[in-house]
């Protein structure tokens, strides 16, 4: 089915980029960058965290103003001023981070953007809807208010707002890191239909094996500069692993070498089997028994939740996003309470514990929701390193802040795991999505844990952080006295990290899977509704 | 006796809450939009102060009440236009920009009413009425409701047009939006900057007509300070309206039914400080506020400017 | 997270409180030529009454005492999220509780005590009248703009109920608390009309200030402002600070109200209510809740004020002059204000 | 206090309200030519603290400061000790000091009696109206004059009584209302206590009819609003504070300044009733013998509190109509 990229000549540049330079205090976010997207062809963006991909779509949508450099849609030299001006341009985006409209339902939000004097034509766009669903093979509800959708349906969302009016060129930030495999694939099936209808996609990717399968073009960033491309040719003639050997060597220099990274890029099973056998037969650390919760209208409740992990173990909780995972998750973490049920940590009930009292007993939490909960945006990076343990004899004497202290602090972690930032004063918003998500994991790292539960712990890292945090869990997982919850979307990452896998529907645990030879397909079984482990 | 609670007298209690609520409607009416659209438009009052001067000018100039209104519409228009630049385009503090307009307002018109008319404190005529035949007769009620000036027909009218654009219109989505979620609109291609201060000078428009109301149809004369605070009472009912017009209308004419019953339980001689009866109303909401506590919602993106790309 | 040289950003603090007072200035001085009034003389007076006469300059800084407890209080609330809106309200209230406690304690107990009691309870007062409103903000997220509002149009009422019938001073024809002798008020600075409540508030500002930005407490409360989510997610006491919040902010409201009645007043009269709120509120927005700048503007207003009205009974301009004459300077600094803060951002690194 | 040079007076609101505030600076000013004084009026003041402008003025050498406004009798007594400067103040006969603090006591009840006795005999619909837009005792004084006035001269007719507000001095609009409402009520003749709002009140009974639907009469207090209101206007309470001021001028010369309270009252005519074209000659002659009746001692009882002023208003209650 793969046509021949080609066969399009280079007449055929949807979308040409001339030495795009962007700064913001302290970083070259984007660095003279040059680039050509084709009408016709899939066009993979890879680079580290904080390489300037996002800040990239943000300039050719309208969002982000280029300090210099010129714009070129159809041969033609264009100024790309607002929003806007990119959508009249054909330009269609997908952002990192959604940006939906909560209170509206998924139709208003689709609807957004029409002109001024119009009244609203609900008949059409529902029409439209629909249709966009069905190539999609979407399944969220039209009427749902989006605040109640969870993220990866909000996504969902995001992608048919962008290819709503049939886009020119359509750009995608990372689309796929809130999908499940099956959504992978679909939207795989999707962007190559729009590429055979002579559509320039542009796809932002961490996950250099959706590159390789679905790219006809790969171009790499580091540090703000494109350092090199992965031809159409090159991609039909060379093999996966030698397309992946010279990416990963782009994207990290040399220090990045392919061989550690390859568990990351393509999961083996062998290693979580020999420590699945290393717990077998412990008595459970963490219980919980028949947990509900009272969810608002829209969002998923759990719904008699039984889960038992041992210690040293790392258990994933796999399933389609919005199936209670969030709840799950809370309820471990003591933000939200259990309306029935009970749940136990190293044989002693923690129920009626909150967040603080949890935390002192061992429990950390990672949410997947880095920016609305997970930290305070405006406030400096430093400060976000330590709002979990505000008043601690670490940062506080008698209640006075060492504001020195916190800054050392702030500089050691931002040293230890890369965190690009100009400066530990810096506000946290400033920072790229990948580096946000270390400074969610940096400041669980240290210390230790009886109780790990991490939401989508690699959202948005590039491959090197991934590796470090699968590391860092497994590590964890090494140490006899702690439990582990992985809750991911990727069943990659769940078969590289888990012992078990448990299926999570509808707010229960459809079921359990030993991380084996096979687990794949059980656990496809499961989601799918049909047998048991 | 039989005077005090005839029907003339009841007929005139609903005739005075009216009279009292219309100003507090059309205000909150506008306060509504510019809040659905994230700003909140502290610089009511001024802008009722401005339009109330402006309307009672012309139309004791020109002897025309509408000419009145439309008047204070450009005044109420003129103020917001300050607020619009600095807190849209600038995204300066709207709380403070809001005050200083209010407190400007206050001094200039005081200052205008000192030069012009402190010796001679002219009045306008008794505003012409449109009947409507056949309800204006129904006892009670009728005179209140059916026997008013034309701008009072219009900000009943207005309510329900407000909720039509709110729910029907792509405007009232944008609005939406622009309070909920800017940056979403401004990526739908929506410039939130443009949805704002247009939201800003609706809320201008319709504060100084509430003003020029004031002065032309409730007072009759210009006095320094005369809107006495009915501008942040506007600014409340907005917010407790949550987004829907209707609130407005109820809540407008419960301060004024309020005030006209201050007065009835005088006049029957109902012997209690008028402050206790001056407390009814705010003591009523906070009522309401703690029944339907959960209920309460403001957008989020309210009084917080928005600047493209800003992370 | 200011990183500039103490030394410069002082300088940027002066300008930007001179430039905007000065383009107001202009703007002003074209309508009082418009009033057929002169300018120059005018704001002569106002700087000879406001700064430089010994008497003028202590009543600025005598009106200066309220207002800053009050903007202590809003830099507490408005830096852990709260728009505490009702300072009017809680102010009044505990000033007339105040005015007619102390008359009573007076004669019984050392006016060091007296002082102490009025305090605590004028405190105490105003944090009660908060007390609706945090517990709605902290258990069902109600907005507390519109109930701190509401509470402060009913407390204002309240107040004059409550000077009507149970406090009234049958002495007077006028509804009003029995008076508070002069000897019994807070003592003078030396032989000035200043009290030493003003430099309580000055302390207070400072004090709060640091709280805020140096302590435990202080970067819970801000970690609040921030998001009440992400305060939730580190496992803070979100409903306590809520409310520890309010109380603080309400209390030096309260505060605030005992300082005026003891330090100038004496008595509170039906029907007074100063309205500090509408000044001081967008003052601490301007000092982007900085104590110390909060302190600069709110002197540069007593100053506008006094010297303002003193001028303007000289000049025979109408008092409404000053209204126009503070507005216009808000708004200017605000201009500037913004300005600057542009170019600091713009700056950083 | 022996050489008087120069006389202060405060006054909360603009002088250009045709009542209370006006009043108090022309009198000042009148007096001040008179025995030809340095005259530094101050208006516009508010309700708020006074004592700044009273040490400035003092500072400034003010022989006198006259503090014309109830809410300052307390700050200016506490500013004369303070400044040595004698002071005036109103509402407080027990707060005088020789030399330092005199008190005159504006009560025009004997003025508001002979209106009430004139609204009586003039009201058609046998009821009136009072509508005062706040509830300070020189107002409930006039209140309850006209009260009282009113009862003696028709033991059944109905007096409507209506606050506008706490302190709603300025707002036009609810003047107007209310007044419309107590007229629609049944009053044709209303009496009316309100600075700016007053102008509402006039505004009413401007545009609204009688039951009858004739013409409803305003009867002013304190000034003289002919030059506003000739065709609606039917009378003014109207004080003239000249005689006190300048009664203070001369002790303070003579050095008993502070000794006697002064008053405004019907015998030296620093109250009178405006005769306007509007009054029948029977009516105004028949009032004229009463004002006598009131010189030749009879006692009009003076009610500042505003409790007992309701008292005195015909009341029902709410089951009857
Ligand atoms: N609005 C902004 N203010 C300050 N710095 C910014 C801003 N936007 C981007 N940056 C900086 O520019 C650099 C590039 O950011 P960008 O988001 O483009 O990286 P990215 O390639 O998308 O990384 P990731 O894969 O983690 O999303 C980062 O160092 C980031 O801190
Ligand atoms: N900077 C890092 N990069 C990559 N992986 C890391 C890093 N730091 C820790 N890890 C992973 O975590 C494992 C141990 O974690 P850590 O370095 O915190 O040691 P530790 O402090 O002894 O662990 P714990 O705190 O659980 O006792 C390491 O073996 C490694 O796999
Ligand atoms: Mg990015
Ligand atoms: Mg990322």
């Amino acid at each position: 089915m793969e046509p021949d990229p080609v066969g399009a000549p280079d007449g055929d540049a949807a979308l040409a980029l001339h030495d795009i330079t962007r700064r913001f205090p302290g970083v070259l976010a984007n660095d003279r960058v040059s680039l050509v997207f084709r009408r016709g062809e899939i066009h993979a963006l890879l680079g580290e965290n904080g390489a300037g991909k996002s800040t990239l779509i943000g300039i050719v949508s309208g969002m982000v103003r280029p300090d210099s450099g010129s714009i070129e849609v159809a041969g033609a030299p264009v100024r790309i001023t607002s929003p806007s001006a990119a959508l009249r341009l054909g330009i269609g985006t997908v952002y990192q981070h959604v940006l939906l409209v909560p209170s509206l339902t998924v139709l208003e939000n689709l609807m957004l953007g029409g002109s001024w004097s119009r009244t609203l034509d609900r008949a059409a766009t529902s029409e439209r809807f629909t249709e966009l669903a069905e190539l999609l093979s979407f399944r969220v509800s039209p009427d749902a208010p989006v605040g109640r959708l969870s993220l990866g349906e909000q996504q969902q969302v995001e992608i048919m707002r962008a290819l709503w009016h049939g886009e020119l060129v359509l750009f995608l930030d990372e689309p796929t890191s809130m999908l499940t495999p099956q959504g992978v694939d679909d939207l795989g099936v999707v962007m190559r239909r729009l590429r055979d209808h002579g559509v320039a996609i542009v796809f932002i990717t961490h996950k250099l094996k959706e590159a390789s399968d679905l790219a006809d073009r790969i171009s790499v960033l580091r540090q703000g500069r494109v350092v090199g491309e992965v031809s159409p040719g090159e991609l039909r003639t060379m093999s996966p692993d030698a397309i992946i050997e010279r990416v990963v060597a782009m994207m990290f220099g040399h220090g990045g070498k392919a061989e550690d990274l390859r568990a990351t890029l393509v999961g083996d099973a062998a290693e979580p089997q020999a420590r699945q056998n290393a717990v077998a037969g412990m008595e459970p650390l963490l219980v919980l028994r028949g947990g509900r919760t009272a969810g608002q209208r829209g969002e998923c409740a759990l719904d008699g939740a039984d889960l038992e992990v041992r210690p040293g173990e790392i258990m994933g909780i796999a399933g389609v996003d919005g199936n209670g995972q969030k709840h799950l998750a809370e309820v471990l973490a003591g933000q939200r309470m259990l309306t029935t049920g009970s749940i136990s940590l190293a044989g002693r009930e923690i129920g009626h514990l909150g967040v603080a009292g949890r935390r002192r007993l061992g429990v950390r939490y990672i949410t997947d929701d880095r920016l609305g909960e997970g930290t305070a945006p405006r406030h400096s990076l430093a400060i976000n390193l330590v709002i979990k343990e505000i008043g601690s004899p670490h940062f506080w004497k008698g209640g006075i802040t060492l504001w020195r202290r916190i800054h050392d602090h702030a500089r050691n972690l931002i040293r230890t795991y890369g965190i690009v930032a100009p400066s530990e004063r810096a506000s946290l918003a400033g920072l790229s999505g990948g580096n946000i998500q270390k400074v969610l994991l940096a400041r669980e790292w240290t210390g230790d844990a009886r109780l790990l539960v991490v939401s989508k712990p690699t959202y948005g890292l590039d491959l090197q952080n991934t590796r470090r945090a699968r590391d860092w869990i497994k590590s964890i997982g090494g140490n006899r006295d702690a439990a582990i919850v992985v809750i991911s979307n990727e069943l990659e990452e769940l078969i590289d990290v888990s012992h078990r896998i448990a299926v999570m529907e509808r707010g229960r645990i459809a079921g359990i899977v030993k991380n084996r030879r096979g687990a794949r397909t059980a656990i496809g079984r499961l989601m799918a509704g049909v047998g048991d482990a | 006796m039989d005077g005090l609670l005839s029907e003339a007298f009841i007929a005139s209690l609903f005739f005075g809450a009216v009279t009292a609520g219309v100003p507090l409607l059309l205000a909150g009416l506008g306060e509504q939009v510019s809040e659905k659209a994230g700003v909140l438009n502290i610089g009511l009052e001024g802008m009722m102060l401005a339009g109330a001067f402006a309307g009672f000018a012309t139309a004791y100039a020109t002897e025309s009440f509408l000419a009145g209104f439309c008047a204070g519409i450009l005044a109420g228009m003129a103020v917001s236009l300050i607020m619009a630049v600095l807190c849209v385009v600038l995204g300066m503090n709207q709380i403070v920009v809001g005050i200083a307009i209010t407190l400007g307002a206050e001094g200039i018109t005081a200052l205008l009413h000192h030069v012009l008319y402190s010796r001679s404190y002219p009045r306008l005529s008794r505003v012409e009425t449109w009947t409507i035949p056949g309800l204006a007769d129904i006892p009670y009620v009728g005179q209140a409701f059916f026997d008013r000036n034309v701008l009072i027909y219009l900000a009943f009218a207005l309510t329900f047009f407000m909720i039509w654009v709110f729910r029907r219109t792509q405007a009232g989505l944008n609005l939406q939006a622009a309070g909920d979620a800017p940056a979403a609109l401004d990526a739908a291609g929506v410039s939130v900057t443009v949805t704002r201060f247009a939201s800003v000078l609706v809320t201008g428009c319709l504060g100084g007509l509430g003003g020029a109301y004031m002065a032309t149809v409730g007072g009759g004369l210009f006095l320094p300070f005369m809107t006495g605070g009915a501008g942040f009472i506007a600014i409340v009912l907005a917010m407790l309206a949550r987004g829907n017009p209707l609130w407005i209308l109820f809540g407008a004419f419960l301060f004024g039914a309020s005030l006209a019953l201050t007065t009835a339980l005088q006049v029957v001689g109902v012997n209690i400080p008028t402050d206790v009866i001056q407390m009814l109303p705010f003591a009523m909401v906070i009522v309401v506020l703690l029944l339907f506590a959960r209920h309460s919602y403001l957008p989020p993106a309210l009084g917080l400017p928005y600047q493209r790309g800003a992370r | 997270m200011n990183r500039q040289h103490p030394l410069v950003s002082r300088l940027h603090g002066t300008v930007s409180v001179l430039l905007p007072v000065v383009l107001a200035l202009t703007v002003g001085a074209i309508l009082l030529l418009a009033l057929g009034k002169d300018p120059i003389a005018y704001y002569g007076y106002v700087i000879r009454r406001g700064l430089l006469s010994p008497t003028g300059l202590e009543a600025s800084l005598t009106r200066t005492a309220p207002l800053l407890l009050i903007a202590a209080g809003l830099i507490v609330a408005f830096r852990s999220g709260l728009w505490n809106l009702g300072v009017d309200g809680q102010l009044l209230l505990a000033a007339v509780v105040t005015a007619a406690l102390a008359p009573e304690l007076a004669d019984r107990l050392p006016s060091v005590l007296v002082i102490a009691v009025c305090f605590a309870v004028a405190m105490a007062v105003g944090a009660a009248w908060s007390l609706i409103p945090a517990l709605l903000k902290a258990q069902f997220g109600v907005n507390e703009i519109i109930s701190t509002l509401m509470m402060s149009f009913l407390g204002v009422s309240l107040a004059n109920v409550l000077i009507k019938i149970p406090f009234n001073d049958p002495l007077t024809t006028v509804p009003q608390t029995a008076t508070l002798a002069v000897e019994d008020r807070l003592s003078r600075l030396a032989d000035t009309t200043i009290h030493w409540g003003v430099l309580l508030a000055l302390v207070v500002v400072v004090a709060v200030h640091h709280a805020m930005t140096m302590t435990a407490l202080g970067m819970r409360l801000q970690i609040v402002g921030a998001n009440m989510r992400t305060a939730v997610h580190a496992g803070l006491r979100l409903r306590l600070l809520v409310i520890v919040a309010f109380a603080i902010s309400a209390g030096l409201a309260g505060l605030a109200g005992a300082v005026d009645v003891l330090g100038v007043h004496g008595t509170i009269r039906a029907d007074w209510n100063p309205a500090y709120g509408i000044v001081v509120i967008p003052l601490v927005f301007l000092a982007r809740f900085n104590g110390y700048a909060v302190i600069a503007f709110v002197f540069v207003f007593a100053v506008l004020v006094i010297g303002g009205e003193s001028a303007a009974r000289r000049l025979d301009v109408p008092t409404y002059f000053v209204l126009v004459l503070v507005g216009l300077v808000m708004l200017f600094m605000a201009i500037t204000e913004f300005m600057d803060h542009r170019r600091r951002l713009t700056a950083r690194d | 206090a022996d050489d008087v040079t120069s006389i202060a007076v405060l006054v909360p609101e603009q002088g250009t309200d045709f009542g209370w505030n006006q009043q108090g600076v022309d009198a000042a000013r009148a007096v001040a030519e008179m025995h030809d004084l340095e005259f530094m009026p101050a208006e516009g003041l508010g309700y708020g603290d006074v004592r700044p402008t009273l040490r400035e003025l003092a500072e400034e050498g003010a022989s006198l400061m006259i503090a014309h406004a109830s809410g300052y009798n307390t700050a200016a007594p506490e500013i004369a000790a303070e400044t040595g400067v004698p002071v005036a103040i109103v509402d407080s006969p027990d707060a005088i000091q020789e030399g330092l603090v005199a008190d005159y006591t504006l009560h025009g009840h004997e003025g508001a009696w002979l209106a009430g006795a004139m609204a009586a005999m003039m009201s058609r619909s046998g009821t009136v109206g009072i509508v005062v837009s706040g509830e300070p005792p020189s107002w409930n004084s006039q209140s309850a004059g006209f009260a009282m006035g009113a009862r003696a001269t028709n033991p059944d007719i109905n007096i409507i009584y209506a606050v506008i507000g706490p302190a709603a001095y300025g707002d036009v609009a609810g003047g107007r209302r209310v007044t419309e409402t107590v007229i629609a009520a049944g009053a044709d003749i209303i009496f009316g206590q309100g600075n700016g709002s007053s102008f509402g009140m006039i505004q009413a009974v401007e545009t609204t009819a009688a039951a009858d639907g004739d013409k409803v009469w305003f009867i002013d207090v304190i000034g003289d609003k002919t030059s506003q209101a000739a065709s609606h206007l039917l009378s003014s309470v109207l004080w003239n504070m000249v005689p006190v001021y300048s009664a203070m001028v001369e002790d303070l010369k003579a050095g008993t300044f502070g000794t006697v309270g002064y008053k405004i009252q019907l015998a030296d005519d620093s109250v009178q009733l405006l005769k306007t074209d509007n009054i029948p000659d029977d009516v105004w002659t028949s009032i004229m013998a009463k004002r006598d009746e009131i010189l030749s001692g009879m006692m009009i009882d003076l009610i500042t509190d505003a409790q007992e002023v309701r008292a005195l208003m015909t009341s029902i209650d709410i089951g009857e109509g």
